[in-house]
């Protein structure tokens, strides 16, 4: 199924894109990141990383359907 | 009154956001917190910075932050603006405004709201240094040895 | 710098204020804390109010004051300004001002120092009220009961 | 001996004076206040007051000499 995702900050440097639609037969993020990792050469582990879909905080294990849009959310610094 | 959370691209104008706090006749002590862009970070001389947001998530959490203050605090109003892009030295970062009739519950407000912006919010800052290295606060060794938030 | 803790005849200028703090380059955390004249305190509709300050002793407390905050906190800078004289609704009547490295300190500092004011600089303020009647604040009362110091 | 008194706020607005010589034969400041408070009414008892003798905060039973500025420092409300 497609998925859209979305980097942010250094996995979109690593990613070298900010987004890109990716068929994928991974059905959850965990599955999805390694996939990712895997492609891109992330240096960030997923115990690093928090996942949003649709724009909102999810679960690692979390089902993902055909359309979602994920984000892998690297350690933040606001402020 | 303007969103609780806001990103903005221009220079902060905290006095504008000031003002609109204390419209409330009711808030007699007001307390603001305000990060600037410093020359070094951990001995490091930062010549610039840039912040990135996922805006779409961070308006929310943003949002849930300032309001769950107003839940939490017997407060009047309380406000943040973060900035998004390319800073300089000498600029303003993110400024947080409370209102409330007390002054205790002010500062602990001004507070929480900062130290939760700094933790949760998805917002990421990229230090370029006079020696011509660059990296993601937080983030650059995260591979190696997890570092926890940088706070200032 | 201007001197750690003075009166103002004028209104404060907290922008100048602010500036003068974040002259520092070190300085990246900044928290202050405004106190405004309200219409209500404790239920009575206050139209004005006048502070009167015993100043030759309370310029040496206020500066006391800042000075010890200094020795407490690791802060780079901390500056009050108390109005004197005549107030109207809606007017600032104290304003405090810290700079840091770190924001903690900078939070914990500008509290120290507006607690301490009010408990120990000899200032007064006298409320006059919507139905005719006036009074000095945390005084008037005193005779019969004392009253302990009012906070907002 | 002569002291100097300085009024402030409340105890300004009884003595109705903001500053006044005192011939008196008080040595301590408590003794002085209780001369004072008889004369001007003052409501306020001298456990709401503290005390400044010169510019500086100074305790009751300190010893006055002639030419001192003495004073009586009702409850403060700064801020």
């Amino acid at each position: 199924m497609k998925i859209h995702v979305q980097y942010f900050a250094l996995l979109r440097e690593q990613a070298q894109r900010s987004q890109e639609e990716v068929d994928t037969r991974a059905t959850t993020p965990a599955v999805l990141f390694a996939e990712l990792k895997e492609r891109h050469a992330f240096s960030l582990a997923p115990g690093q990383l928090k996942v949003a879909i649709n724009g909102e905080f999810g679960a690692w294990d979390q089902a993902l359907a055909a359309g979602d849009t994920v984000v892998f959310i690297p350690p933040v610094a606001g402020g | 009154m303007p969103l609780a959370f806001a990103f903005s691209q221009q220079p902060i104008d905290t006095a504008a956001a000031r003002d609109e706090l204390l419209r409330d006749p009711a808030a007699g002590g007001y307390v603001s917190f305000e990060g600037w862009v410093r020359e070094f970070n951990e001995g490091r001389q930062v010549l610039r910075l840039e912040y990135e947001a996922f805006e779409q998530l961070a308006l929310k959490e943003g949002a849930r932050i300032v309001e769950a203050a107003l839940r939490r605090f017997p407060i009047r109003h309380a406000h943040c603006i973060h900035r998004v892009g390319s800073l300089d030295l000498g600029e303003l970062a993110v400024w947080v405004g409370v209102s409330a009739e007390h002054r205790g519950e002010a500062f602990e407000a001004c507070r929480f709201i900062i130290d939760e912006v700094k933790h949760r919010v998805p917002i990421w800052k990229k230090e370029y240094y006079r020696d011509g290295d660059s990296g993601w606060v937080n983030c650059e060794h995260c591979a190696a040895a997890p570092r926890h938030l940088h706070s200032h």
